[in-house]
């Protein structure tokens, strides 16, 4: 009787609308529950995606939910509670907002790293220190970087690993997305300003994606982008609120000064805050990484620890948009599977 | 025999400044020693992490151990909760203890040093104490400096010091009391046996080098000169 | 800088402190301590005790490696062994690698409780004393920050040019071992200090940042107790003083005694050296510590706090302030009497 | 003044602002493929010359990137052509071009002081 | 002779040949015969040349002895030279037909003398032909068109006017010539007679240099010769390179992007001596340059009856290194494995780069090693090596062999036994082995032994480089794989069981192409040792064995 079972998801993303799409479509009743105003997630934040270039919008559009009879979407809904009740799920947000549930996915997704944290690199102090999502916006506008005075950069260095893999932060693992992020973005840099300087500094560069190192030989061959093997110590403003930076360039042992006109830090995934309230009054749990806990990693990735509750997209771990998309349709098609097996 | 890396081991420090490294080289960038030397803190780290006996001891052997200011400006950057500082510490430390520090132009300073600052610990119980800044040897001091030091009783009195005096206050006298105390405690502690270490070993050394009076015993008063001149050999 | 994202807020005891000197302090800058003592008594009526048996706490002898850990916490062990003995619980520390120290050696008794114990047994052996841990550790620095606002009500003059109306220009600089060790022990952190800035603010002048404020002065330890080393203490200092010479300050402030006396004397040695100052004029710009600014906005005499033992002359910035001072008591003794002077003050001929 | 000798500040921190970059135009100009070195020191391990002397092909490499033409102008000398470097590098780089023109660069600095 | 004649041509293209020869040997003849007959019309030995070029233009009505033969004769060599000018112009503009895929592009001093050139020959058959209509002196042919122009008009009206015309022509060629390629044909019969006296190139730019550098007739046969014109790179070939030379505007960037590998000299019909020009301008261009090598240290020799060298590129190929050990062990041979942990190179890189200098100082370096092991014998598995052993080290008493004759030898001996399989092979010639060094037959009779060496068309001299030369300082890898490929498809058309050659970087350039399984010779032979050598290797390494135990006492 699958057409009777309701399946909650709880964040309107690319994970949790592609999720959505694949219950709807095999017959099951789906409401999401997105907690901003409008569908879409973090993507609705980025430009272009890595590696071709491809507009973000076309995911979106792609990924957009039909209306189905079957679907039931609800924003603003901010929910703080997952409680089992009576072999059914009772999410709760805080207005007087009740959703009852057979399954639920949780496709939270991710928070980006705040910046400010990293005092040192002076974001929030130095207007000309930007993050990369700050990058997305501005080319998303489809202005041009300018410094905060509006001039043309005479050179941009893009800074990685920031809150990521970073005992000072809390956040020792890898974001994973940032470093093809630095390349893409250093090379809509050079295609802003082709008289740009840009410089990547870096510690480890992990393109692990397929396509993701032919970007990074088009951004050394036909883009002119430098990168540095160092991992960035310190940023001060000189005088007319340029830039200096400090770091070594280790495959010389020397410390390196450089003067720059924007800074752009590259900024991790960090796992969403309410995770924690969702957590509360379930099984579920989290990882040291505070993304949510799967069964285990190999074959139940998007099984949590609580039965009934499915993971998808990037509340697990870092991933791209491609990535989070498969989670997602893995994870819809794990719920059809669990749901089948209690049926019977 | 204990291992290099096992002498360093039971220094509580280096489990407090190592933990392990990845080699950002965020150090070296902030490092204000690596700016004006050969020296790179990242590749001290990464030296001591690889256990690697010989290097460890080729390491401690070299000139390069005592480049490190102590400013730890490196620990609050590391990603990797590491102090480069704090291993280097610990590197002079073994190097003291086992004589190593003998074979480096930096390490053989570490008699002068002593003769300076142990010496004033344990006369006056400072470890800076006015009589022994002589404007002589110590020219960027300027010509205040020089004035004070000729005047030292008045100018200490007029701002109120209390230099050389009893009871409390600026620079006053350090009862021989407390100065045995503070003995006691070298001797308890350790602190005595390095200063022993120390000379013992330059004695050996200046002999080696040819630093011999009349009787064929170390002239420690050469071998400082020998010290004092031992110039950088960059220069 | 105002706009600090991260505020660390330490604890600074409000009274009862015991007074733990510097030893680069009490050669060079007499004065500051006295004057320090002087106004938490009579200013702010604290209670602060400045006990005559503690020593060094061998703070440069452990950083030159001539002393070995084990011993210097065991003296760091001896310091609040006297605290504990006289009754206090809070430390106001002058040196700021004593603090770093003493900050150092409780953590390491915090991760490794056995070293604690070894200490305790040397220091028991060895003297007889027992010690509790203190409670608040500040460095002097610290306990102004705290009475910033008290002061700045008691306060005789404004950080303020007196002929312009503008504040003055101060660039400040935090000695290494306050807040890089741990950054949560410095009130601000570690990377956007604020301890002196603020105080700066609170008295009227303006604090000013320059891009190398966080790099080290230069002292490094054993690189300038060794005179053939010093090439490394100066060029740090002058990389601080090119990277704040545009921006034009009146004046350096610092924490550290160790850096205040560098910053006044390689500017000094610069000037010789290379025929330059950082100042725009002949005397370079003049160096003082959080005591003595307090002690100036105060009112107290210059040469009773010391200022004329400063290689880069006070009295140009006295002037700016427009400080009512008698130039003529500068070289006169306790007891009136000229005790001849300086050569050569400032820095250019 | 003589009593201040010690006191010789000379900073070895790299500025980027101040290099030379004449013998990397140079080299840029002819041999593209220098571009996309990822100093991955595969030419290092490979070569014949390095295996007899201190000589590290991809320290050449940076030492050109950052303009040490002093650094450059000793080591490249050490250089035996035997392009073993070039078979091993994963981008394909023409590291004995390379070489040739920073050679070729130098000698053309120090006769001519222009490029 | 053969600078008329130019046989290599034919060979190249019979056609192309017979146009060649046509013109020059055509041309020559009309003048020798055309001298000849007015000699017997003068009764003189001494005749003015103009007097014999335009003989036709002064010989009147006289009848003279053999006056018909000589008339017919010379039609008959006009009409050979004509038909050789047809050819050349249909080749201009159709060039295929003559096996070219590529001719030199022409300047302006080459436009004169061709058009003058082109024009000769018809105005002077045209001149003839009035000179007959109007004295009816002409042969077959002359008279014929002298009819037909008769016919036409008044020949007595065209007579100066053509023959002013042919003079014209005439003169512009010889004037044209010296800028032009056609200053071949003086400087030509000086060279290949220099030649053919034994006289060689010398490491440095002297006369020599330029009576080569003038004898090229730019005739464009290099060029096809060239594999770099697979990878679109046709600026640099030896044509361009002489006309360069000769133009004094040589840029390194065309300078070094040749592969040295001798292709375009084994089909020069001049015999120009490509390669050592190319080596010499090499030279002069990085003499400023050479390094001193002052870090090198002479290392200790082993003592030993054979030194082996295997060079730098032998260590990537760490196989042919383990089968050298194999033979060597087999063979019960004293070897030193001279560059085992290291050793500088050999020094012909450096040379391929212009080096000559610097190459010396590597090169004393390692006589002096070879020498002190007191060997008599040095093996060398790289032909790269094995180039500059045999022509730039001196070592008295030692002998320079290539593993490839050093193998055989050994077989040849009973040293070495090996069973032979039927697997097809294709033996690829490496450029600095072959063509090189003239080794060709070694290697194959070796390998022969063993199995089936694929007949093949290119090979030998004519075979392809692998695109791997160090020879090129400047072509990109991504071109080196085009040539590669091509040699590779054509060995592939052979369908041979595996691929053959005798130079590391030939098997790591053909290796990377994964089409073929690639093998040096020396791998061929180590794995078609016969068990019962084999057994007798093993106990020669447990023996080893057990010496060493013995020594440390084990």
């Amino acid at each position: 009787m699958i057409d009777k079972k309701h399946i909650a998801i709880i964040g309107g993303g690319i994970a949790g609308q592609e999720a959505a799409s694949v219950l709807t479509g095999l017959g099951y009743k789906v409401t999401i529950l997105e907690k901003n105003e409008r569908m879409g997630g973090m993507l609705n934040k980025w430009s272009k995606l890595f590696p071709d270039f491809s507009s973000s919008q076309l995911v979106l559009d792609a990924v957009k939910v039909a209306t189905d009879k079957n679907l039931n979407v609800i924003c603003n809904a901010d929910i703080f509670s997952v409680q089992k009740e009576n072999g059914r799920f009772k999410l709760s947000d805080n207005s007087s907002l009740d959703v009852y549930a057979d399954a639920v996915i949780m496709s939270t997704g991710y928070n980006l790293f705040d910046a400010t944290l990293k005092e040192e690199y002076g974001y929030g102090v130095f207007e000309n220190v930007i993050t990369s999502a700050d990058f997305e916006k501005v080319h998303k506008s489809g202005e041009k970087l300018t410094t905060a005075d509006g001039k043309a950069p005479r050179r941009v260095a893009f800074i990685h690993c920031v809150g990521s893999r970073d005992a000072k932060t809390g956040n020792t693992y890898c974001s994973k997305v940032c470093c093809i992020t630095g390349v893409k973005q250093a090379i809509e840099v050079t295609q802003m300003w082709p008289e740009c300087e840009v410089f990547n500094f870096y510690m480890d560069l992990r393109l692990y994606g397929s396509k993701y190192d032919a970007l990074y030989l088009e951004a050394q061959k036909h883009h002119k982008i430098q990168f540095i093997r160092g991992r960035l110590s310190e940023v001060s403003e000189r005088q007319g609120k340029e830039l200096q930076l400090k770091a070594e360039d280790t495959l010389q042992g020397r410390p390196l000064r450089m003067k720059t006109d924007i800074v752009v830090l590259l900024i991790g995934m960090e796992a969403c805050k309410q995770n924690e309230d969702l957590c509360r009054d379930n099984a579920l749990e989290l990882d040291e990484n505070r993304f949510f806990k799967s069964k285990n990693i190999y074959n139940h990735r998007n099984s949590s620890t609580q039965s009934g509750v499915f993971l998808a997209g990037s509340c697990i771990c870092p991933m791209s948009v491609n990535e989070s998309l498969e989670s997602a349709r893995s994870a819809a098609m794990l719920v059809d599977k669990s749901l089948k097996v209690q049926e019977r | 025999m204990r291992t290099m890396m096992q002498k360093l081991r039971e220094d509580v420090r280096l489990k407090e400044g190592l933990n392990a490294c990845m080699g950002c080289g965020i150090c070296t960038a902030v490092c204000p020693a690596a700016e004006y030397f050969e020296y790179d803190p990242r590749s001290i780290v990464v030296t001591v992490q690889s256990g690697n006996e010989e290097k460890i001891r080729k390491l401690i052997e070299s000139d390069t151990i005592w480049m490190c200011g102590q400013c730890m400006s490196c620990k609050p950057r590391c990603p990797r909760n590491n102090c480069p500082g704090l291993i280097i510490s610990v590197l002079r430390r073994v190097s003291q203890e086992t004589g190593a520090f003998v074979k480096s132009r930096l390490g053989r300073q570490q008699y002068l040093i002593l003769k300076t600052i142990g010496t004033n610990i344990l006369e006056t119980g400072y470890c800076v104490y006015p009589a022994s800044v002589v404007p002589e040897t110590h020219p960027e001091q300027g010509d205040v400096w020089k004035w004070i030091y000729d005047n030292k009783e008045a100018v200490y009195e007029r701002v109120g010091a209390n230099l050389d005096k009893e009871g409390p206050g600026a620079m006053r006298k350090i009862g021989r009391e407390n100065l045995d105390e503070l003995e006691r405690v070298f001797a308890e502690s350790g602190g005595q046996t390095l200063f022993t270490s120390i000379v013992e070993y330059s004695r050996a050394y200046a002999k080696e080098s040819g630093f011999v009076d009349a009787n064929g015993q170390p002239d420690m008063e050469k071998y400082t000169d020998f010290l004092l001149n031992e110039d950088n050999d960059e220069k | 800088m105002k706009n600090s994202q991260v505020n660390v807020t330490k604890e600074i005891a409000d009274d009862n402190y015991f007074y733990l000197r510097s030893c680069i302090r009490q050669n060079f800058f007499p004065g500051a301590e006295n004057v320090f003592l002087d106004i938490l008594k009579n200013k702010l009526g604290k209670n602060i005790i400045d006990n005559a048996n503690h020593t060094s706490c061998t703070g440069i002898g452990y950083h030159s490696d001539i002393v070995p850990y084990e011993t210097y916490q065991t003296m760091v062990a001896r310091q609040f062994a006297l605290m504990t003995e006289h009754g206090f619980r809070n430390a106001a520390v002058s040196c700021i690698t004593s603090y770093g120290g003493y900050h150092e050696v409780l953590e390491t008794w915090k991760e490794f409780p056995e070293e604690e114990a070894k200490a305790r047994k040397n220091l028991k052996n060895a003297t007889g004393r027992c010690f509790e841990i203190p409670e608040n550790i500040s460095h002097s620095c610290d306990i102004i920050y705290r009475f910033r606002h008290d002061i700045a009500e008691l306060a005789k003059y404004k950080l303020i040019n007196k002929q312009t109306g503008k504040p003055l220009r101060i660039v400040d600089h935090i000695g290494c071992h306050y807040a890089k060790i741990f950054p949560d022990k410095g009130v601000g952190g570690a990377e956007k200090n604020t301890v002196l800035s603020a105080v700066v603010e609170a008295w009227g002048g303006e604090s000013v940042d320059y891009p190398e404020r966080r790099h080290c002065c230069g002292f490094g330890f054993r690189h300038y107790l060794v005179k053939n080393n010093r090439s490394y203490s100066i060029s740090n200092s002058k990389k601080k003083f090119e990277s704040m010479e545009p921006y034009c300050p009146d004046m350096i402030v610092t924490n550290c005694p160790g850096c205040n006396m560098f910053l006044d004397k390689w500017q000094y040695a610069l000037a010789k050296i290379e025929g330059k100052t950082y100042s725009g004029d002949k005397n370079g710009i003049p160096v003082l510590s959080s005591e003595e600014l307090a002690a100036l906005v105060l009112g107290y005499n210059p040469w009773d706090i010391g200022l004329q033992m400063h290689q880069v002359d006070v009295e140009p910035l006295l002037e700016k302030i427009g400080f009512d001072y008698n130039p003529d008591e500068k070289y006169l003794d306790a007891n009136g009497n000229f005790m001849g002077k300086p050569e050569f003050i400032g820095c250019l001929d | 003044m003589s009593q201040f000798d010690f006191l010789q500040p000379k900073s070895r921190q790299i500025e980027i602002e101040q290099f030379d970059d004449r013998i990397l135009t140079y080299v840029l100009e002819r041999e593209q493929s220098f571009l996309t070195c990822i100093s991955c020191g595969g030419c290092t391990a490979t070569c014949s010359a390095g295996n007899l002397t201190s000589f590290n092909v991809r320290k050449i490499g940076l030492s050109l990137r950052r303009g040490n033409i002093n650094d450059l102008s000793d080591e490249v000398q050490k250089c035996m052509f035997c392009g073993k470097c070039t078979l091993v590098c994963p981008r394909d780089i023409n590291i004995r071009n390379v070489v040739l023109l920073i050679k070729k660069g130098i000698a053309q600095l120090e006769t001519e002081k222009t490029l | 002779m053969e600078a008329l004649l130019h046989r290599k041509i034919f060979r190249k293209n019979p056609v192309l040949g017979y146009m060649h020869m046509s013109l020059a040997f055509g041309w020559f003849l009309l003048i020798v015969v055309g001298h000849l007959e007015t000699m017997i019309a003068e009764h003189s030995l001494f005749v003015p040349f103009h007097k014999a070029v335009f003989f036709r233009y002064y010989e009147g009505f006289d009848e003279f002895f053999l006056s018909g033969l000589f008339s017919f004769l010379m039609d008959f060599l006009l009409l050979f030279v004509l038909s050789g000018l047809m050819f050349a112009i249909v080749k201009r503009f159709r060039k295929k037909l003559f096996g070219l895929r590529r001719t030199t592009h022409l300047k302006s001093g080459d436009k004169i003398a061709l058009t003058s050139l082109w024009l000769i020959f018809p105005l002077r058959l045209l001149a003839e032909s009035t000179s007959a209509a109007v004295y009816h002196n002409g042969g077959f042919l002359t008279s014929g068109v002298g009819a037909a122009i008769d016919f036409i008009g008044n020949p007595a009206i065209f007579y100066y006017p053509l023959w002013m015309a042919y003079s014209l022509s005439l003169g512009f060629f010889f004037v044209a010539l010296p800028n032009s390629r056609y200053m071949h044909i003086p400087t030509e019969v000086v060279f290949i007679f220099l030649r053919v006296a034994g006289i060689r190139l010398k490491k440095q730019n002297d006369s020599y240099t330029d009576v080569q550098v003038f004898s090229c007739s730019r005739c464009g046969i290099c060029l096809d010769k060239c594999q770099l014109s697979v990878a679109g790179i046709d600026d640099s070939q030896s044509v361009y390179l002489l006309k360069n030379i000769r133009n004094k505007n040589l840029s390194d960037e065309k300078l070094f992007n040749c592969l040295m590998c001798g292709r375009c000299q084994v089909d020069c019909p001049v015999g120009i001596e490509t390669i050592e020009l190319r080596t010499v301008q090499r030279i002069e261009s990085t003499r400023e340059y050479n390094s001193s090598y002052d870090y090198l240290i002479q290392e200790v020799a082993t003592k030993a009856d054979v030194v082996y060298f295997a060079g730098c590129m032998t260590h990537l190929t760490p196989r042919v290194i383990s089968s050298m050990k194999k033979i060597f062990a087999t063979a019960e041979e004293d070897v030193w494995f001279m560059d085992e942990v290291k050793a500088p190179c050999c020094g012909r890189p450096l040379m391929l780069a212009g080096q000559y200098e610097a190459a010396r100082k590597l090169i004393e370096n390692n006589s002096r090693m070879i020498l002190d092991s007191g060997a008599h014998t040095l093996v060398v598995s790289c032909p790269i090596c094995y180039k500059v052993f045999k022509e730039d080290y001196k070592l008295p008493d030692v002998e320079v062999v290539f593993h490839a004759q050093y193998i055989y030898d050994l077989i040849h001996s009973g040293k070495l036994s090996v069973d032979t399989s039927n697997q097809r092979m294709v033996y690829h010639d490496p450029c600095e082995l072959g063509r090189g060094m003239g080794m060709y037959e070694t290697p194959r009779k070796l390998l022969g032994r063993i199995g089936e060496v694929v007949h093949m068309k290119d090979e030998k001299e004519y075979a392809f480089c692998c695109g791997g030369s160090l020879g090129n300082l400047k072509i990109s890898e991504d071109k080196r794989k085009l040539l590669r490929d091509q040699a590779l498809v054509t060995y592939e058309g052979f369908s041979p069981d595996i691929l053959v050659t005798a130079c590391p970087k030939c098997k790591k350039t053909f290796a990377a192409g994964r089409k073929l399984k690639v093998f040096d010779l020396a791998e061929i032979v180590a794995g078609a040792i016969c068990v019962d050598s084999l057994s007798k290797e093993k106990e020669i390494l447990e023996k080893q064995e057990a010496d060493c135990y013995a020594v440390e006492g084990l």
